[in-house]
């Protein structure tokens, strides 16, 4: 269950796709070159990494509004992300859906979701079908703080409870629901503590550290291929970034500066690499040559989608059904 | 040949397809029993594992459906009763109509919403409503609502194999009715309307329930010498506007029928787009025939007076045939 | 907090009303008399009556499809109970309603509801409006253990204990949810350990024990009328009838007669009674009075329905909008 | 006269009447900031108790603002975006629209769900859909959608004093547009529509973000000599059918606009309605305006074939009044 270097290795350089990607986005929003809602997830990229590292391509994630963290976790290549921002033909979705719907089926992204809450219902059937289907994949439901609010929740909890569904809730509890802080909205100090009611194994972790957040997932992943069930791990981190992209100019304070300053300071992807580096794993140079790996390949990503085609305006209106009927 | 109720019908569809493919299975409250009979026998021919008794948690077993849909399973949600398909608005409006179109056509979600509708009889405004036009006006949700057996038989089975999600209302008044079923495997094509009765003075589009009280209104007519055209879509959407629009083509008079409250209706649809596309065929305003606009009541004169009915449909074939005299 | 022998007696005979309420109604619905659907609670009037007692006039309930008990247990006539039966137009609705919506606002009881669960947030809000008001009213929010797996319930717990909110919400864990056993439905073998989500007291009583009833949503009361939140208290009970009058037809078995029986020796009526003769409170003779007392309450009820008037058709379209717009 | 803000305009509303009725208080998500800016300084000037962040649980908090109303609250529940009402569906169908009737009218809902819709950009489909047509095909919600900043604040204080559910639709298109307001307390009547132009030749309803695109239709048809009436009925429930008609009346001719999905839309009822009371009237097709029938996807191109718009609007009327030479 320990993990090898090279897994090490992978994570960190995953995690270096994930801010790399979502610091460009970030700047692609404000030139005004990505259009619509963006949530990035800078400081969470943990979560994603270290429970993705746990999967097999044919297992499942969904995810939410703030997805492109688990989306590049389960494999998905920034390339055809970065055009579906650009609402390009060559996007995941071909420019129908944009950031909060990315999806890519063939590597079991059964979906992002900007309705909160409203993936988790849809991550048991896809444990059910699992199930049903006879495999021993597994299915991970990401969702927020703010999500576990939702009447989903509880619904699906209880459903994957009573039909001991091979899928993992993993909350990323980055402390605030939008503007509204989970101390606040949240009647329990940690939403682990919800598992108690479902009967279901509950653990709460520290989101900025990779291999805690593995670990935990692992036991969880292990529990459900056996057929043991469902588990809800609560990771706790933060997000740099508001709530979306733009939202300073509501004026709107609700958090301190030293709060997130604080948060900064525990940056999940600094703490590996230190880890990587002070146990010999990698060089500094070697830091240095990932580092700049990623950073390239998401110039590329973005080169890829700035020079994709729009789509025309009448695919707005084609293949609306499975079949071929419109 | 051989008769059988609807609900009959509506079991027999389930289980040929279930037997056909093993991957449709149902779920929903209470469907090892059903509670009109819809799923009798077929938990004790399938298992529990392809005949599921949820929780009451219709965001959370709706969510399930859809998530199974899509990945890899023919799920058939069973909802009881039509109201309860709001509870679990937000997974069919945003989740089931859209997940397909938003990730761009990368994936199917072959599955049934089936729920029984209307009023059976007193039991008021929370279990009594048939939501069909809110359906229809959020896309790209196929919606079918048979009239007899033997299209709730063939057009069930169609949406079962059908890649889309789809809606299937089964109308609670309608459930013990009798009709021919061949023993033969058919299918209904999910779009093709069906003309129940042909006439030449006036046409009545009737769905659901309205479609026997239409004709049983037809009937009647015949007798005072009024020659009526009854015309069931079967399918809401898509629907088959061409054997509406040929029918009024011919008789210049069209009434439509539905048991739903009247605005924004499924009604008000046909009337807005036959008077659009068939504006000069028409030799008389459209009529509707529908429930009074009000949740239904409790007790039963007034839920009579809420209700359409037949003579209601009489009254207003009359009034579109006495426009004749009038001009523009 | 004991109660006084006067309570019991004035409980004793709540029950009385509510059995005698309940197997008229039920014999009713088998004669054609009272149409729609009819769920009656007979074996679990313990849970109304001793939570009512707690009660102030103008405190609120809010209850469900199973909700005669629960009216009756607030102080409702069952006259106009049997008139919106019997859809005649004295009823408490004017035969709108029937018997899953009756409702009397003068007594606070704020409404039954038909949608499993949709009254757990109503509570809520007349909660939120009694703290707004100024009032020290308290809501009691009754609900069975299949509505304990809506996601209503999750949400409004979440917000009963995040407003702290005087609200007792009264679970009626009867086993079944219709035709499915909580044992398989409810993740959880009591649902009160789902209180522990929401940092919120969750007890579980004995439901067919009055006292035990009275005195833990004694606590809840108190608690709530002092400004410290909700609680969740779940009554074991058992219903003795059918979900609905009318479902032998299916012939469907979903638990056995011995389980049945086993708890009708447990009659919560039986139980307050010998306690009541056996510590003299009532004698044997005063006993058969009260017993023939709530017999004949009834009866005048019904006879109350039978004679009143039907609505006219056209009501069905009259007063729809408060100020008496059409 | 001063000139402010659609949503200064909705924020002005919310002050007063909170200022003026101690039982008037917001609830919703971000309710202290208001996505749009509508309750800017209303939590700093009313506090905790009476602006309200609720969690992120649309049944709960919908549900309890029913609760509150039926129980001498007067609140307004604000729902950020049109979509999420999808999720309190039960609490607005079940609930809030029918407790009243119900209970034989024993009680009143006095309350307010106010939501932004529409598209405010590539929000895409999740975000942007504009659900009118189904609540109206519910029966006993009143619904509102103002076009200018003067409608909105007439229309939204009226709403919360009055006594029963309504339901206010703020277009998020429009939030920014700036019109003539009085400084002067003023009200509008709930269920009175406003002719924003006349003309002689063609009548145009046209609702919310429709109604200045119809305008600015209207101006430029002008040019080319011909004469548009803009009718505005500002209340979708109860509707102000007499202004339409009387305009139908005075035209023959009749275009609908309502940046909705097409099919069973507000639009196809009132195309409905006009053709069942006005047939004698009209002298061409009415025609639609309308989304669509999808829904909204990401990406401009797309959206803006999606969307309906003045151009869209020009064709329609050009369309109804080639109408002219052919007969029936
Ligand atoms: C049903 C619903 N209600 C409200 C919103 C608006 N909204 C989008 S994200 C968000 C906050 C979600 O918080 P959380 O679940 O903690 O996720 P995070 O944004 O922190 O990742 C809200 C309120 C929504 N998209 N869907
Ligand atoms: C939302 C919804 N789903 C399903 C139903 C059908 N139904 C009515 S009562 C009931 C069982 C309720 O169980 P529980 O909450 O335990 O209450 P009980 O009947 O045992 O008193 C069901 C499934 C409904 N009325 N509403
Ligand atoms: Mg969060
Ligand atoms: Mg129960």
């Amino acid at each position: 269950m320990s993990l090898m270097n090279e897994e090490l290795v992978l994570m960190y350089r995953k995690m270096l796709t994930i801010r790399a990607f979502e610091e460009e986005a970030s700047e692609l929003f404000w030139k005004g070159e990505i259009l619509g809602l963006l949530h990035v997830s800078i400081g969470e990229e943990a979560v994603p990494v270290g429970a993705c590292t746990n999967l097999l391509p044919e297992d499942h994630i969904t995810s939410t509004h703030r997805g492109h963290g688990d989306i590049i976790g389960k494999g998905a290549d920034p390339k055809y992300m970065f055009a579906e921002l650009y609402g390009k033909k060559t996007g995941y979705c071909k420019g129908r859906g944009g950031s909060m719907h990315i999806a890519d089926y063939s590597l079991g992204i059964i979906g992002a979701n900007g309705i909160v809450g409203a993936g988790i219902p849809i991550s048991t059937g896809s444990a059910l079908a699992q199930k049903m289907l006879g495999t021993r994949n597994v299915t991970v439901c990401f969702f927020g703080d703010g999500a576990s609010n939702q009447g989903t929740f509880h619904e699906s909890l209880n459903l994957a409870a009573i039909w001991k569904l091979p899928v993992i809730f993993v909350c990323k509890n980055n402390q605030y629901g939008m503007w509204t802080s989970a101390s606040y909205a949240v009647s329990v100090r940690d939403v682990s503590e919800r598992a108690k009611g479902y009967g279901i194994p509950g653990v709460t972790v520290d989101g900025n550290d990779v291999t805690a957040v593995y670990e935990a997932v692992h036991e969880a992943v292990e529990r459900a291929r056996n057929g043991d069930g469902p588990s809800l791990i609560e990771c706790k981190t933060y997000r740099w970034h508001g709530h979306m992209e733009g939202e300073e100019a509501y004026g709107w304070v609700y958090r301190s500066p030293e709060e997130a300053e604080e948060w900064k300071k525990r940056c999940p992807i600094l703490r590996l690499e230190k880890e990587l580096l002070s146990r010999g794993i990698l060089t500094e140079a070697q830091v240095k040559e990932i580092r700049e790996e990623a950073k390239n390949e998401i110039e590329e990503a973005v080169k890829f989608a700035e020079e994709s085609p729009l789509p025309e305006p009448e695919d707005a209106v084609a293949d609306l059904f499975a079949g071929g009927e419109e | 040949m051989r008769k059988i109720t609807y609900i009959q019908a509506v079991n027999e569809a389930f289980r040929e397809e279930m037997r056909r493919d093993p991957k449709v299975f149902i779920m929903g409250e209470e469907v090892k029993v059903g509670v009109l009979g819809q799923t009798e026998g077929l938990f004790e021919e399938f298992g529990e594992e392809k005949v599921r008794n949820t929780p009451i948690s219709e965001q959370g077993f709706v969510g399930a459906g859809i998530g199974a849909a899509g990945s890899g399973m023919r799920p058939i949600v069973d909802f009881m009763f039509g109201n309860f398909m709001y509870v679990a608005m937000d997974q069919l409006a945003n989740q089931a109509a859209k997940l397909r179109y938003m990730s761009g056509g990368q994936v199917n979600f072959p599955m049934v919403f089936y729920t029984t509708t209307g009023d059976m009889g007193s039991t008021a405004a929370q279990h009594s409503d048939h939501p069909v036009a809110p359906f229809v006006n959020m896309p790209l949700l196929k919606i079918v609502l048979p009239s007899t057996p033997y299209d709730a038989k063939g057009l069930l089975k169609s949406a079962i194999r059908d890649d889309n999600p789809i809606i299937f209302f089964e109308e609670v008044t309608l459930g013990g009715i009798k009709g021919d079923v061949p023993e033969e495997e058919y299918l209904i094509s999910i779009g093709k309307g069906d003309i129940k009765r042909s006439g030449k003075d006036v046409t009545v589009v009737a769905v659901g329930c309205m479609a026997p009280q239409a004709l049983s209104a037809a009937e009647k007519l015949q007798k005072e010498g009024i020659s009526v055209e009854v015309a069931d879509p079967r399918t809401i959407v898509p629907l088959d506007k061409e054997i509406i629009l040929n029918s009024v083509k011919k008789t210049g008079r069209l009434v439509i029928c539905e048991d739903a409250p009247r605005l924004c209706s499924f009604a008000s649809e046909v009337s807005a787009t036959i008077s659009e596309d068939g504006f000069s065929y028409l030799k008389a305003p459209i009529k509707r025939v529908t429930r009074e606009h009000v949740p239904l009541p409790f007790s039963s004169p007034m839920t009579e007076f809420v209700l359409p009915n037949e003579s209601k449909i009489i009254d207003a074939i009359k009034e579109a045939l006495r426009y004749e005299n009038k001009t523009r």
